[in-house]
């Protein structure tokens, strides 16, 4: 298939160019009660350069400007480390729901047990499937999901009186996770890895000054890491933790779980693996997973139930604190829950088989063309480098010839241990 | 399944191609020990009308604003949506895009953000945007984080009126970093204490952060804690949880705030039980390279046409790693879209008269609790949408319940968050409250909920 | 107005170019006498939130599925549609876009009637359909008279079975034509009566109109009936309420109808109280030149392209005028997208399937039903989803009353169409009724409802 | 503003080429009853050609085929006969509210009062707008409407045991009015105009064998019947009827009404004035307004109101019958009220100033340019004709040149009296 003829390609300007004094987009009922003036001196004239639009200049504005993008819904979408979906359209009509959407957040929870119930069963139905001994489903996105991590593994050191200062993290690690351990409080120590982490370069770095190692499982080369349940043990015996960035678990819903594998903590991305939109960069949703010994620390409130009703327990001392207003981004879990309800036990696992198949499909087609740095099985993502390209060619014209083609590029120049 | 578009010949013939015999080969390196051998234990899959019945009996068990008349607020505001801004932002290409990493295909997106944040300059009276955080309170905490940076001072001022969710996320996102977080006083008009605000700052104050409005819906008086911030060399980070407010006040970058931050819910996201919102974030100029996440910036392209990429992306994790400004990677794009229809729909005129009527309707149902034996109003300071009521029987809970059996949602009663307050209540009334609604409120709190 | 751009300034400018002096003068060429000096008498302009509160207001006066359990059919049925369904359809490039007069920029729109035409053709066994009619009804109308057209004959036979509405619509287009129309009986078993068919063919007799499944559900002997048409020269006509049905049944070409039309509303239309719905028109290739309403075809551009055009236009009204096949102009464009994008989704398979579900849950009520003392089944023809119901006493109405206090709509009554029919009433039931509704109703009308 | 590069084009294959056997793009519950097989000789093996595809594989598909479409959401859409407004959003959401969506037609009328009042008061609405006596809500669109009143019509004089053959149609009617005509069993009697109707062409052709005048005001030209109250009196006098085409009624809201003019019926298109989406070709729909004297010939069922209750009249003897299996189309009329009750009286009587002043604001800026073949005063739509053009160009030409600069082409080629 090749870019044809047929659409429409449209110019559009910004809406302040569009603005128009005295048009309007917006109506209001009478005000039925007497007007109210603030204090002069508290106030503001206008709004310098705000829009004045119709309700039409708006639509059109925004409708042209939506036809400049390409989603999952326009067509084939093979970011690696993104794991883009299909964002079913049930789900999109669910978070909408009255009921649902319209929840003040402050309700009290007897009010409020139908929201209260779905986050408590997506939390059960998350720690099934990770494999973890309780979830949080509070953080707004992935890289929020490592600061709670990284939090409570601090927060678990302290209370053993514990204050050691590095965490160890592969060259392959999405930049998120430095950022994060640098975030809380940690020094980071890059560790190299060939394809996946040697047992040799993890116990040579792991000493009594590491708080934990972050790993990601199956890595940003679609890799394995083949020995994770030793690697965990060495950290383990040498009073580390374990992080794990679980951006990649589409690859094994159902095949295993990270919980089983030794690991202490793990984040999920729902805008990933469960099937939520990525609405051109968020908003997401990043629950963390703990083994038993990290429940303590998790973030407050952490949704329970007693007999049969749901509450936001508020109440743990050793709680990290919250990092958001409210409870998370429930209009996101609320799709997640969908997704994962739709799906049912096989259907996860059959998505993470379909994963795995289309990209070890990709990689059969594509190997003998492009170089590929690292030949170990892939699981639901390969990684190649442009080494072998000719004509001078290189990654980023692969990637913008592809477009010409109608299709959105691969993720590039990521991760950065391949070149290209 | 009707999400995955396999067929068994499908997957023969890429099995084949790919060189194995079954779907358990492809997980060949996984070692056995780690391997699940028993099916996920999880409820047995629904069919699309299953699962909204399902979701829909879940949602049937909430008090939404459909139901109950709600007084609600506190940092998440009920306020009408045109439908124009739902079915727009249900428009695939934005809502299954992913971050605008190819410029070339993801114009509509990376456009559409950079008026997100002009707009949110123009609202702020700031110089700088991002394309969005998590919500307001995270925000706030990469706010005071930025002050740190800026000034390498490692003590910051965080107003005890702030909201408590904010502070809350401060304290978490500060914990094990090199500072310490200081609360300052409210005054009893229910501003922030300037007295203990002047007694604290010091050379070693990053910054201070209040909120505007603050929690109880009063209005600081941020020009005067600026010039006390700055002649401390401190910043003034200015926390917006009801950003409508700014339809009528002076903005918080005309009153010198070196960091606004807030929240967009309430243009145009409904309340969904917390989430998701959009925070923004906005600073001068010259703090630009400090700045936490994206930044969508305007270009040129090779024929002279205007175009928008992410910019200064070096910044950020992908290639600062642990320097980076801030580990935020996705953050609430659509939502910030949202909040960009929204502001396109209400527009200069629009906004004004929405807070207006917000205001009116807000001072009308305080005249209203004021008059009632049994209540009264501890604050005396301005507010916008919001205000603190007082029961003098101190029953606070029982004044709730009552209400709520004639389905009203009265307010979030602050004892929690405020020992001190722990008699009092806070009430939000927005243009969505009609005056039979509010008067309906009012006779309730009369007709015997304050016994 | 926020429909309106026009400002002030502009309206001040556009008069200045035109060169008059006021928005009156625009309508200076109507002359006084005409004029309307005094406002229109409306309700005063709601607001977008004020306009929802009255409409849901409205809306709740209603008895829809979600608070009843519905046995209501009888050519509107209660399908699941997905979600997928409206959020397509609700892309403005679809549903703001007039009939494709320009196939440049109107391909979308095109080709999605194309494969709708593709649909019909293989969901009835014909070889050409046509870009839609307003309903089944009104294609039964059309139907009739391109039998008309195409025989040059004057009688047409109707069988009583056919659906009220549909015989309705039929008389009253051919109200004024030179034309009769003739109805044949209905026999014990609730199909049409072959004998009097028999009797009533003729060699005037232009076509003959049986509805598959008719209107009591009954599945009808197309195929005797064409046989029979057949030998008298005349046209059969299958007219299709439930076309879900097709997904198990023969289809009406298979057992050799000349024209089969119906309405596609089972598939992913609302009910909506009637409408909008979207007819089908099928009929052979050989008379394709008689067939009423816009037709798509296929073509190629300059540059071998495959492109779609409206064709045959010879035949409508635009250029024949007086003599066009029919008046119709705009059709249902927009639920015959409907229609294909349900019928994309569910496809070979799941239109099977979904049938089968349909006619199980209805044969498992009809046993419920007929087991009842009080109640018997009058027609003993095989159905598909509908089946009539006896009431020994007579009493329709109370029965049906009493099922409405128990939130059960548990059908229609066929007294006012079918006096002979005074104590029963037409029970449908779809995928959408649980085996639990199914329970309660036979449990409701075993419980006294009889009495 | 200009056709930009950045957009995207992205071919698409029919959904048929893209069917896969085995895939499956539905769920169903399962089957909670004894399955139930129907005799086998009334059953189908499968259906031959019949699609299989994944939910993906449609959204995407339809998804492309919608950018290959220009709506108005997408720009400036002028063409004429066909007003084509913006569609406000709100009114989609109206539609589509459980109560009026699922709300099936069967439904006992005390249960279904909302829905009958707000025909009820659609029709009130548009009897006030139009000056008519009754308004019929059924027809489904403008040439259905048209049935309905010239069925009324020819129902009124059997009334009067006229048995008249003709209706005379002016030349630049829309083609609905003579196919309209024929169906009702009239012969179609074409008579000419000059921009609008002579009382001289009408006095000439009205005879004692016309049943009726078919009459568009403003007509297809843009341009007032300046002589309308005299020729409805002549016609009337020699035993006539007038029937109005009213797909122009945009441009006199508020401003003067047909029945006050003597028109005895007019079918209104909610499609168009009343802003409802035209669909890509429907569904809209057509009421009709009649005077007095032909309330009795209304098709049936009309709502009515008795008490504070409504209900749908079946008993009228003398209707017409009725078009239609069931109401009419009761979403397009949700949608029609939503539009009148945003609008009120004077947002009204605004929109139809606004069209008017935009086709003449059009007209002054290009009537030195191209040739205007009538030239009084328009209303909300002008009309030129090719004869100016340089260089050989014809409409046509000028038509497709539009699209290459984003915009629709205006209507071309109608009405069948101005040339080009
Ligand atoms: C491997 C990996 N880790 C972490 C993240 C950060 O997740 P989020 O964007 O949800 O914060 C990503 C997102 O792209 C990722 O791919
Ligand atoms: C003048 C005129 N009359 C009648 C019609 C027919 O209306 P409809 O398409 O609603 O049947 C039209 C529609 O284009 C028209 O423009």
């Amino acid at each position: 298939m090749r870019v044809g003829t047929s659409g429409l390609v449209l110019n559009e300007k910004l809406l302040f160019e569009h603005s128009d004094p005295g048009r309007k987009g917006y109506s209001l009922p009478e005000l039925d009660v007497p007007s109210s003036d603030l204090p002069r001196e508290l106030c503001r004239d206008e709004i310098p350069g705000f829009p004045e639009l119709s309700e039409v200049d708006v639509v059109r504005h925004f409708t042209r400007l939506s036809t400049w993008n390409y989603g999952v819904d326009s067509g084939f979408y093979p970011l690696g480390s993104c794991t883009m979906k299909y964002n079913p359209k049930v789900n999109e009509t669910a978070a909408r729901l009255p009921g649902l959407a319209d929840l003040h957040p402050a309700t009290p929870a007897h009010l409020a047990q139908g929201a209260l119930g779905l986050m408590y069963l997506l939390q059960e139905a998350l720690a099934e499937i990770s494999g973890f001994a309780a979830v949080t489903v509070q953080p707004a996105a992935g890289a929020q999901g490592e600061l709670a991590g990284m939090l409570m593994i601090r927060a678990w050191h302290e209370a053993q009186n514990s204050s050691r200062r590095k965490v160890l993290i592969p060259d392959t690690a999405h930049g998120t996770n430095p950022a994060t351990a640098a975030l809380a409080g940690y020094d980071v120590v890059p560790i190299a890895s060939d394809g996946v982490l040697s047992m040799a370069e993890v116990e040579a770095h792991m000493d009594d000054d590491v708080a934990a190692l972050m790993v990601t499982n199956p890595n940003t080369l679609g890799l394995f890491e083949t020995h994770i349940e030793k690697i965990c043990r060495v950290v383990h015996e040498r009073g580390g933790l374990v992080y794990c960035d679980g951006a990649n678990l589409n690859a094994l819903m159902g095949i295993a779980r990270p919980g089983d594998m030794g690991i202490d903590v793990m984040h999920f991305n729902l805008h990933k693996t469960f099937s939520t939109p990525h609405g051109g960069g968020g908003p997401g949703a990043g629950p963390v997973g703990v083994a038993e010994h990290l429940v303590p620390f998790l973030p407050k409130p952490v949704v329970v139930k007693q007999g049969d009703t749901f509450r936001l327990d508020d109440d743990r001392p050793q709680s990290i604190g919250r990092l958001l207003a409210f409870n998370g981004n429930f209009g996101i879990m609320v799709r997640a829950y969908a997704y994962i309800r739709t799906m049912g036990a096989a259907g996860l696992k059959r998505a993470s088989e379909m994963a795995v198949l289309n990209a070890n499909y990709i990689r059969a087609c594509l190997e003998d063309t492009f170089d590929l740095p690292f030949k170990s099985r892939s699981l639901h993502e390969v990684v190649f480098s442009d080494r072998r390209l000719a004509g001078g060619c290189h990654t980023i014209d692969l990637a913008k010839r592809l477009i010409d083609y109608g299709y959105h590029p691969p993720t590039i120049y990521f991760p950065l241990v391949v070149k290209g | 399944m009707r999400y995955l578009p396999h067929t068994q010949e499908d997957v023969a013939a890429m099995l084949g191609r790919i060189g194995i015999d079954s779907l358990e080969d492809l997980f060949a390196e996984i070692p056995a020990a780690v391997r699940l051998e028993r099916p996920l234990n999880l409820p047995p899959p629904l069919a699309e009308s299953e699962l909204l019945r399902e979701l829909r009996r879940l949602a049937g068990m909430n008090a939404g604003v459909a139901d109950f008349h709600s007084f609600l607020g506190g940092g998440a505001y009920n306020h009408f949506a045109p439908a124009v801004v739902d079915q727009l932002i249900s428009r695939g290409e934005f809502y299954t895009a992913y971050t605008p990493y190819q410029p070339e295909i993801s114009q509509g997106t990376l456009q559409a953000i950079f008026e997100f944040q002009t707009l949110i300059c123009q609202l702020t009276g700031m110089e700088a945007a991002n394309a969005s955080m998590y919500d307001g309170a995270s925000a706030c905490a990469e706010a005071v984080l930025m002050a740190v940076r800026l000034t390498r001072r490692h003590k910051v001022l965080i107003s005890r009126a702030l909201h408590p969710g904010y502070r809350a996320t401060v304290t978490a996102y500060c914990r094990y970093l090199d500072m310490q977080l200081e609360e300052v006083a409210v005054a009893a008009d229910g501003r922030t204490d300037p007295a203990d605000l002047l007694a604290k700052l010091d050379e070693d104050t990053a910054g201070l952060v209040i909120g505007y409005p603050n929690y109880f819906g009063c209005i600081e008086d941020l020009g005067q804690a600026a010039a006390a911030a700055h002649a401390a060399g401190a910043q003034l980070i200015a926390a917006v949880a009801e950003p409508l407010a700014l339809g009528l006040l002076k903005s918080p970058g005309e009153l010198d705030a070196d960091i606004v931050v807030g929240d967009g819910q309430s243009f145009g996201l409904p309340v969904s039980f917390g989430g998701p919102y959009v925070g923004f974030f906005a600073a001068r100029q010259k703090s630009l390279r400090a700045m936490p996440g994206r930044l969508v910036g305007e270009t040129t392209d090779l024929d002279g046409k205007r175009g928008f990429v992410l910019t200064l992306a070096t910044r950020e994790q992908h290639i600062r790693r642990e320097k980076a400004t801030s580990n935020i990677c996705s953050n609430q794009g659509l939502c910030a879209l949202v909040t960009t229809i929204f502001l396109s729909l209400f527009g200069k005129q629009g906004l004004r008269e929405l807070a207006m009527q917000n205001h009116a309707k807000a001072a009308y149902t305080r005249q209203g609790i004021e008059a009632l034996p049994g209540f009264s109003l501890p604050f005396a300071a301005a507010g916008f949408n919001e205000f603190v009521v007082r029961v003098e029987s101190g029953d606070t809970a029982g004044v709730l319940a009552a209400l709520e059996d004639q389905q009203i949602l009265g307010g979030i009663p602050l004892g929690g968050e405020y020992p001190e307050l722990q008699d009092c209540f806070l009430v939000c009334v927005t243009e969505q409250n009609t005056r039979q609604e509010i008067d309906e409120l009012v006779a309730a709190l009369a007709g015997g909920a304050a016994s």
